[in-house]
């Protein structure tokens, strides 16, 4: 399946990525993606997490065509 | 029940009195209580220049109407706007502005003030300041 | 720290513009947060024509003052503003704006909050409803 | 001892009267007064009253030039 990632503010800059479109056959999870796309960096545990732009956590299913994000705590007002 | 996200200055006082006009011209009298929250960019003496708000396309938007269906489900809400800066800000511009229109006053503050303080801790957005030696995240 | 009553209809987010670009330029940048309640008489359906407010001319303005004063103590606020209605009002106009201005926003809304309910419970206003069949105090 | 009296909104209905002046040899109250006005009704417990444009209340003393104000409860906003 085909999976579009994000990364946002100061992660976007610690991981060196914006955006990237991954594949795969497994059954992934959130954790799994990032693990995938940071080379098994562990997932810190302050980073927040979307699925196709709602809260999601590590555990989260992700199915064809999703669109994950990743996130340092937010800020806003 | 209004959500906008803006790259350009606003003037909070005059986007309410256009929003009452525009938008709730069929509320008149029947709103008796209007409570509003609207934060400016301060400014720090010389270590701020600018503030840069980034935020997610999309979901931030989602976020803040999800928040606001959320305050008019909880409280006797009759509407809400909020208007919140994306991009560049310079101090003394206006960043957000939270407004609740109610029949009385004890919904009209409880929504508002839901809503700024879910939209603080809640919404995605991530603030950048520009300082005289360098940039750093707020966190 | 204004406190004004008036006769005439008013518009509030004028006002507040207005008292923010007049009163608070000085402020710029030290305010970050403003809290705002705007209280309009409502139509209660075809019983009631008019609205008169009585005050007492004097006392009324050294209360709202004096809890304007009270506010500024006991929390960390720059400046407020209260604009009342008195004499004869009809459904759909501003009865009242109160407005905190602070560094941020906690106190902000706690003034602002304390100034409404302050002014509700114990300011020096009687409210005489003009009705079909005649004329009520309310209590 | 000159002191002016006044009666607001509801009150000033029942009373009869808006504003007058007294004169009295004794020591007052506002209780005393609310009685000498009021021809000894007895004051309702709702009454507040003012002296000088600040909440009193019926044991609070009188002098010479104060204004003396009895109201209804208080509704404004």
């Amino acid at each position: 399946m085909s999976i579009i990632v994000k990364f946002f503010a100061s992660l976007r800059e610690h991981v060196g990525k914006s955006e990237l479109h991954i594949e795969s056959t497994d059954a992934l999870t959130c954790a799994k993606i990032w693990a995938q796309v940071c080379h098994e960096e562990p997932l810190p545990s302050h980073v927040l997490m979307a699925v196709n732009q709602e809260y999601a956590d590590p555990n989260t299913r992700v199915h064809e065509g999703d669109e994950i994000a990743f996130f340092p705590p937010v800020t806003g007002g | 029940m209004k959500v906008e996200l803006t790259s350009h200055i606003f003037h909070p006082w005059t986007r309410i009195h256009a929003f009452e006009e525009d938008e709730l011209r069929a509320l008149k009298g029947k709103y008796g209580a209007v409570s509003t929250f609207v934060g400016t960019m301060r400014n720090e003496g010389d270590t701020v220049d600018t503030l840069f708000l980034e935020h997610y396309p999309g979901m931030t938007e989602k976020t803040l109407y999800s928040f606001s269906e959320t305050a008019a489900q909880r409280w006797n809400i009759l509407d809400t706007l909020i208007i919140h800066r994306v991009g560049e800000i310079q101090a003394g511009e206006t960043i957000v502005l939270v407004a609740a229109w109610a029949a009385h006053r004890a919904p009209a503050f409880e929504a508002c003030r839901f809503l700024i303080e879910t939209l603080k801790s809640q919404a995605p957005f991530w603030k950048r300041e520009t300082l005289k030696d360098g940039v750093r995240w707020v966190h």
